[in-house]
């Protein structure tokens, strides 16, 4: 089981947390308009790297804090996590 | 039976409590502290099963965990337990077990049949036979060898037992309780560190129960008593033995289990048979000691030959000899101090040892003992079939290549030695590259990669001094670093006879002529020709090799097996070990029970269940429940002996014709307050939300960013900055990690709180044409007209003294209302509106009845909101904002979901009126068409309109906005149904939709 | 009586499990608490306002983790960034939160009826925490509290003392009756009193 | 089911069917039947439609009610005691199980006496691109030169293609499975539980081979934790309570590539001379022969076949999605 700093509450063990995916896609603005191409590679295209990786975390049986980490998909190691207004 | 093999002044087990076993039904006598292992050995009893593939015969080969051989079916309490370790299973009163693996009989096994067809069985013999004729493989064969298959025998009853979880957290924490386990803990426990010490064996103190060693003036045996004792004292320490330690995860979270009652006749009532520990530590020390390596010979699996650690073990621990005529084989000074225990209580044991000439202080007690040694020997075959009855052996030449003239040896069993394996399994897990360290022949840990130190003999450190020493600098030191204390507990002195270095020799070679089975996997009949074979046949990676021949797969994993293995793959290969590589150590270090590991949440428990406050009135009023995620809802309130049709078909028509009411407290409920509020829903439903009328409510759907719908509901504003979402029961935890997504990392300019109410408020929905005048007697205050309380209107009233909420919206398309109260008061609205509802007939009404409600008005649901359809699949385009953006728009754009003959919901009628459409068919142009038939679509639900009083369907189906009245039909292969049908709209009743505005 | 607390019809009052031959000392205490005012107290992320000078029935909002400031009626627990669970048994206080805290700042969201409360009391409280949640219970002092997860159930821990250990776990109302039963469960090794 | 996924599979299941024969290598082809199981009425609809669509396309599928099922497996949980009753299941009595080792050893046999070069131990290190089409590949030994490449490297895909500066429509994710110790038969038959993501069936050595869920988070750590198998395994008891008997012998983790629909890729690509095979998620053992087959003549051909026409890299675009389970983009939700 994974040990995550959440960055308001502490170690907490992963099974108060909830996994959501790369921390790196940005949606598109509102209103404004976005290539296709853009569009795919925010929906759907991911990079999955092997090695560090920037994800999303939700602290969902914690503080429901969304936050980000960045971890060692090889060998599950985490570097750092930081608030959702922090960049990471 | 007597204990002809038991000694009577040595041993730690309990004389004055003798236990009666049965084994293969004859009764025997053992001792308290005995294993079944040491326990038949005092019998005399060595031949315990048969082994795998060639079922030959099977005994003893180890005293512990490592064993391959003897696996028993354990009885136990009523209950049955199959592949049981011998060398594990602790002896307790009225014990018994059986052999397995063996029909009808262990001494006469019809399976043994394959042993003399051993030379058709080689490596990979399967792969290469049983293909012809085709389809006779699993017609024929694999049955057969199925049969053949498997150790024990599971029974399909259910366990009785309990297991349990503990989530623990310690400093340290210590797997084994050997010299290294006992002395780190020690040093750790005295600087103040929370310690646990982990023991897989009842006893704590690992080889110092077996070895002649002396410690600060007391025997090993003594020392590690008084060490243990003085831990248990301790309050920052946890001590466990029957525990084992046996994976290493993640962030130095460690698992073990724990055998609370494996041991007793039966567990104590409220009691956990077995406990999981996930034990996250911030440093972990292993100490897990290391096992015996075989040495390689002819029939070298014939019951009698055992490691000879084992035979010390018996001895000292259990005061059990295993042979009284042994032959002790060796290729180091370990097997001298088996053959000293042997000789010093009056056995008298010949060594051979392959080595030329060493010497030692182990070797010149033996001498000075008598002990016949025979050096440069070897053991070329062990003779007998169920039990060794002497071994063929010869001198050996100094390059080991040629064997001298074969001679006999009368013996009875023979105890091995080929060195020592470190156990570096924990080590591995954690990630740690491992490296092979030459000296020793063997894998030992390299640099740490999470937080494990590996101390004595699992770290390749085999003197006793050595070990203490760093043992205790270890545990210092790691203590130190976390408890910042100073407290340093020096090592003691030690005393033991030194050793001299072992011989790399471990695998007799065949006499000219000779085809005797040289086994490395015992369990698994793997042999030195099986592993020829696989390199022959090109496989290369070790990882291969162990899968074509089954080598280290057995139950034992391979602990005896594996290092032989490579040591011979290499050898063949003329590579060193290390660029073989050994196989990836996975957990568990040994086979842990399934239950345990799943702890408490089984039967109805496996996962929680949400009840609303009204349940307890469901049930007393004859509800048949549902699963709805994990909530129960009421399908329908029986009545009689009604079936579930009827009893729907009842409960919807009386909505149709006077009044309903139904549980909707599990519809998903969220509280959405700040100025930015309506901003929010805005942006999150796809049509226009910033100029809702406070007091008002609107349906809405959202979608995914990929454009299909995720969600929908009714969204009320309360006040200003205040709303009220729903959402389905289904969705109900989506929806909100969704909106906390985009306020946290989207949108976070946005000031909105969204909170879920849905246990805050218990619901009932007051659905069909007399609901207004049961609203209006309920809430004498409020003017309930049309006026009053329009559509989509919302009100706050007291229900009685209990303040209420008032929503008018409606799922079943009749005109409606739904109430809420906060839920501690839920079961009283709920009484209220049934008692002044009799009057207008009402009824209560379930799932069931609520779908055939909102499927003849052709209202979607989950079955039609799959997480496949957009908002057109569902006609619901004219929700969606052409003027302002939102979440999953610019998907919508793609080709597919704007096609032409896009898929669409439409209403579907069996043109007989009367056959219902089984939910699940598909539509079909031509029912005669030959497959595969192509699909126009799909029935996502179906009912039994009462309106109408015939069969309706909703369908999503392919061009669905131009087939309005064609004629399909609706096949259902797996129900031999073929259903003409016609299409019609999807709103079959009140397709304006007047009554709910009625 | 109109109203029924969330574990009315489940709790059952007596001995339950392993207490044959053990003092009451011994066994564990189980009741359900029912009628308290819980409000979950949010400041928006723009608000400028400061709130340490706050005080809510005398009780500052302290905006760090695992923290409480409490008296003897009311509880305010740290649940999150700018984010509060107050419970107390005074609910006049709901009159004083609106008035204190502007709503153009603060969200005032009522969930008193939206949690299942168990209170434990006794010496192994502790060991029944850790046989279903994975927090790290060893070091936890009286008067903090904590969100976490017991047997796939979100719950809030409120640790009231720690000589004894006496706990106030905070469930989702329709949980009530699982999360009843995981921790009346987890106690049968010990024996445990229901009252 | 996708009439793309139907067609495709039961193309399969007849390459099955003969393998053992075609390689002259005994896969230990097992068709003993799969069962799925229903805990609602409502499960037993939507298995219904996947019954019903595999009954159009010619597969053969059969919906059990509960006395059926407890016909076939009397050691499911038919007792009171229970969370989520079993209401019935689809079986598919043609499917079934065979030895994945010997399928990729009796690959490489043939195909090594075909002719085809195998280099063992062998890690591509980049790609030789020039004007958009394909020259060359670089491995750990050394340099190819090559016109076509067939990149199929499930749970490598993402970072392969990013050395094409290429990302897909793929996650690379993290999935464990275990076995329990050898005991007599008792199963002949594959069983998914329908509440959760559990399967399991007997191996011929008579281990219990069971799985579920992805350990959730983007992963190429071919080590899982615990708390995942402790929940597949909760829905291993759930399903058959016998279970909790037994002993986990041995565990494992490997890693998959999860397309973003759930369904596989098996295209060209914007590159000439590079061709895809990915994202078969956890169900690419059965797709083994179908799967190389199409490639083979999508590689040769340079153009689809039309059983592969559905699996397009260009589908994440069109939004012509094959989501069978509807959980969209989320590839970590198993």
């Amino acid at each position: 089981m994974l040990h995550i700093k959440c960055p308001h509450c502490g170690m907490r063990s992963q099974n108060e947390f909830s996994y959501g995916g790369d921390a790196t896609v940005k949606r598109p603005e509102l209103n404004k308009e976005v290539s296709d191409q853009d569009w795919d590679n925010f929906v759907y295209n991911r990079k999955s790297l092997r090695g560090k990786h920037k994800e999303l975390w939700q602290h969902i049986s914690g503080c429901r804090q969304w936050i980000k980490v960045e971890r060692d998909t090889a060998t599950h190691e985490i570097f750092k996590t930081v608030k959702a207004s922090e960049d990471i | 039976m007597t204990q002809n093999y038991r000694l009577d002044n040595i041993g730690l087990i309990n004389r004055d409590k003798k236990i009666s076993f049965k084994f293969n039904g004859v009764t025997y006598f053992g001792y308290e502290g005995d294993t079944l292992a040491s326990a038949l050995l005092a019998n005399g009893v060595h031949l315990i099963g048969r082994s795998f593939k060639y079922h030959r015969p099977r005994g003893f080969f180890g005293a512990g965990v490592d064993e391959p051989y003897a696996i028993v079916q354990l009885y136990r309490n009523n209950e049955t337990e199959p592949n049981v370790k011998a060398t594990e299973q602790e002896l307790f009163e009225g014990l018994e077990a059986t052999s397995v693996n063996c029909w009808p009989s262990v001494n006469f096994d019809i399976g043994a049949i394959n042993n003399l067809l051993k030379i058709f069985l080689p490596a990979g013999f399967y792969y290469k036979t049983f293909m012809w004729p085709k389809s006779f493989w699993y017609k024929v064969y694999e049955p057969f060898i199925r049969k053949a298959a498997g150790l024990g025998v599971a029974s399909i009853e259910h366990d009785k037992e309990r297991y349990e979880h503990k989530y623990e957290y310690c400093d340290l924490l210590i797997a084994g309780s050997g010299p290294s386990g006992l002395a780190s803990a020690y040093a750790a426990a005295k600087n103040g560190a929370r310690v646990i010490l982990a023991e897989d064996k009842p006893r704590f103190g690992g080889t110092l129960l077996t070895s002649e060693v002396n410690i600060g003036n007391q025997t090993g045996k003594e020392w590690a008593e008084n060490i243990i004792s003085e831990l248990k004292e301790m309050p920052n320490v946890i001590v466990k033995n029957r525990s084992q330690v046996f994976g290493y995860y993640d962030h130095n979270m460690l698992v073990m289990s724990e055998k609370l009652s494996d041991h007793l006749p039966k567990t104590k009532k409220y009691n956990p048979k077995q406990r999981l520990w996930y034990i996250r530590a911030k440093e972990v020390l292993i100490s897990s000691g290391s096992i015996e390596r075989p040495l390689v010979f002819g029939n070298n699996d014939t019951p009698g030959v055992m490691l000879s650690s084992a035979a010390k073990e018996y001895l000292k621990v259990y005061g059990v000899l295993v042979g009284k005529k042994p032959l002790i084989f060796t290729n180091n000074d370990s097997g001298y101090e088996t053959a000293i225990e042997f000789k010093k209580n009056g056995v008298d044991p010949i060594i051979l040892d392959t080595r030329k000439e060493p010497k030692s202080e182990i070797i010149d007690e033996a001498k000075k003992l008598d002990i016949e040694i025979k050096f440069s020997y070897v053991v070329v075959a062990a003779k007998g079939y169920k039990k060794v009855k002497s071994a063929e052996v010869a001198k050996i030449s100094d390059d080991k290549n040629e064997l001298g003239t074969l001679e006999n040896i009368n013996c009875d069993c023979i105890c091995v030695s080929g060195f020592w394996t470190p156990t570096i399994h924990l080590a591995s897990q954690s990630g740690n590259k491992t490296t092979f360290n030459k000296d020793i022949d063997a894998f030992v840990p390299g640099l740490s990669k999470q937080n494990e130190t590996t101390l004595g003999a699992a770290n390749g450190t085999f003197t006793l001094e050595e070990t203490l020493k760093s043992s205790f600098e270890t545990g210092y030191e790691l203590s130190k670093k976390i408890t910042n204390n100073d407290n340093k507990t020096s090592s003691p002195t030690v005393m033991e006879k030194k050793s001299t270095t072992h011989d790399k020799f471990w695998c007799v070679p065949l006499p000219k002529g000779k085809t005797y089975k040289r086994f490395l996997d015992f369990q698994n009949d793997v042999a030195v020709s099986d592993v020829e074979i696989a390199l022959k046949e090109g496989y290369r990676s070790i990882e291969h090799v162990k899968r074509y021949t089954t080598l280290g797969m057995a139950t034992d994993q391979g602990k005896t097996s594996n290092l032989n293995g490579l040591q011979l793959v290499s050898n063949i290969e003329n590579k060193i070990v290390p660029e073989v590589g050994h196989t990836t150590f996975r957990p568990p270090y040994t086979p842990v029970t399934i239950g345990a590991i799943v702890g408490r949440e089984v039967g109805k428990h496996s996962k929680p269940t949400r009840k609303s406050p009204m349940h307890t009135w469901h049930e007393k009023n004859n509800a048949v429940f549902v699963d709805a995620g994990v909530w129960l809802r009421p399908r329908y309130y029986k009545i009689g002996e009604e079936t579930l049709f009827e009893g729907s078909k009842r409960e919807a028509k009386n909505v149709r014709t006077n009044v309903g009411v139904c549980d909707v407290t599990t519809l998903g409920k969220i509280d959405i307050k700040g100025p930015d509020a309506a901003e929010l829903l805005n942006r999150v439903y796809t049509n226009a939300w910033l100029k809702l009328p406070v007091g008002k409510a609107r349906y809405g759907v959202m979608l995914r960013e990929d454009g299909i719908v995720m969600d929908d509901g009714t969204t009320t504003r309360i006040s200003e900055n205040h709303y009220h979402m729903t959402t389905t029961t289904a969705q109900a935890a989506n929806v909100l990690s969704h909106l906390e997504y985009y306020l946290q990392l989207v949108w976070p300019e946005l000031n909105v709180n969204v909170v879920s109410t849905t246990e805050q408020w218990a619901g009932a929905a007051i659905a069909g044409p007399k609901s207004r005048d049961l609203l209006q007697k309920l809430f004498p205050n409020i003017d309930a007209s049309n006026e009053g309380l329009p559509f989509m209107g919302y009100l706050e009233a007291d229900l009685f003294g209990v303040h209420a909420r008032i929503f008018r919206i409606s799922f079943s398309g009749e005109l409606a209302y739904e109430v809420n109260v906060e839920s501690d008061n839920g079961n009283f609205m709920w009484e209220k509106i049934m008692e002044v509802g009799q009057e207008f007939k009402i009824q209560p009404y379930g799932t069931e009845a609520l779908s055939t409600l909102r499927i003849e008005m052709g209202h979607i649901a989950g079955s039609e909101l799959d997480g496949r359809t957009i908002p057109y699949d569902n006609s619901l385009e004219g929700l969606v904002s052409k003027k302002k953006d939102f979440i999953g728009k610019r998907s919508l754009e793609r080709e597919a979901f704007i096609a032409e003959d896009r898929q669409k919901v439409v209403g579907v009628v069996p043109i007989d009126k009367k056959t219902s459409i089984p939910e699940g068919s598909h539509l079909v142009k031509d029912a005669m068409a030959p497959t595969p038939n192509p699909k126009l679509g799909y029935i996502s639900a179906s009912c039994w309109s009462v309106e109408y009083d015939n069969p309706f369907s909703l369908a999503i189906l392919k061009d669905g906005k131009n087939m309005i009245g064609q004629k399909l039909f609706a096949m259902s292969p797996l129900k031999n149904k073929t259903i003409p049908v016609e299409i019609v709209s999807s709103h079959y009743v009140d397709p304006k939709g007047e009554r709910v505005r009625s | 009586m109109s109203s029924i607390s969330a574990l009315k019809n489940i709790h059952i009052k007596g001995l339950f499990g392993d207490h044959e031959g053990k003092n009451d000392k011994e066994l564990l205490k189980i009741s359900e608490l029912s009628d308290y005012l819980i409000i979950q107290i949010v400041k928006y992320n723009s608000s400028a306002i400061t709130i340490e000078n706050i005080k809510l029935d005398d009780l500052n909002l302290k905006n760090e983790t695992l923290n409480i400031s409490c008296n003897t009626n009311t509880r305010i627990l740290w649940n999150g960034p700018n984010n509060w669970l107050l419970v107390s048994s005074k609910k006049e206080i709901l009159k004083e939160i609106n008035e204190k805290l502007p709503e153009t700042d603060f969200a005032i969201t009522n969930i008193s009826h939206s949690r299942a409360i168990i209170q434990i009391e006794g010496k192994n409280t502790k060991e029944i925490l850790k046989k279903g949640c994975p927090f790290n219970f060893n070091e936890l002092k009286k008067d903090t509290c904590l969100n976490s997860i017991y047997n796939g159930m979100s719950v809030t821990i409120d640790m009231l003392d720690d000589n004894p250990d006496k706990v106030r776990i905070f469930t989702l109302r329709s949980f009530g009756e699982s999360f009843y039963h995981s921790i009346t469960d987890a106690c049968l090794e010990f024996g445990y009193k229901g009252i | 089911m996708h009439d793309d996924n139907a067609l495709f599979s039961e193309f399969g299941m007849d390459l099955w069917r003969k393998m053992s024969q075609d390689l002259n290598y005994n896969v230990m082809f097992s068709p003993r039947g799969i069962i799925n199981l229903a805990h609602s009425d409502a499960q037993m609809n939507v298995f219904a439609r996947r019954g019903n669509s595999m009954r159009l396309n010619g597969i053969d599928a059969v919906l059990l009610n509960r006395e059926e099922v407890k016909e076939i497996i009397p050691m499911a949980d038919f007792s009171d005691n229970v969370r989520f009753p079993i209401f019935g299941g689809l079986m598919q009595p043609s499917a079934g199980t065979a030895r994945h080792d010997a399928v990729a050893w009796g690959y490489a046999r043939q195909a090594d006496s075909m002719g085809v070069d195998i280099i063992q131990n062998c890690e591509v290190t980049g790609f030789d691109v020039v004007g958009g089409k394909i020259q060359g590949v670089r491995t750990s030994r050394g340099d190819i030169k090559v016109k076509k490449i067939g990149l199929c490297v499930a749970g490598s895909t993402n970072v392969l293609a990013e050395k094409l500066n290429m990302t897909v429509p793929i996650e690379t994710h993290l999935l464990q499975a275990c076995v329990s110790e050898p005991v007599k038969p008792v199963l002949d038959k594959v069983v998914t539980f329908g509440a959760g993501h559990f399967y399991i069936s007997q191996s011929d050595k008579g281990e219990m081979v069971m799985g579920g869920d992805l350990d959730g988070y983007n992963s190429y750590a071919q080590r899982g934790n615990l708390p995942t198998l402790q929940h597949v395994l909760t829905e291993g008891i759930a399903m058959m309570p016998f279970l909790s008997k037994l002993k986990m012998l041995r565990t494992w983790g490997g890693i998959m590539d999860m397309s973003m629909d759930g369904s596989p890729i098996i295209d060209k690509t914007h590159i000439e001379g590079l061709y895809l095979n990915c994202g078969w998620c956890y169900g690419g053992f059965k797709a083994t022969p179908a799967s190389g087959w199409t490639f083979a003549h999508t590689i040769a051909q340079d153009r689809v076949h039309k059983l592969n026409a559905g699996y397009s890299l260009n589908r994440f675009h069109t939004g012509h999605l094959l989501d069978e389970k509807g959980l969209g983009t989320k590839t970590w939700i198993s």
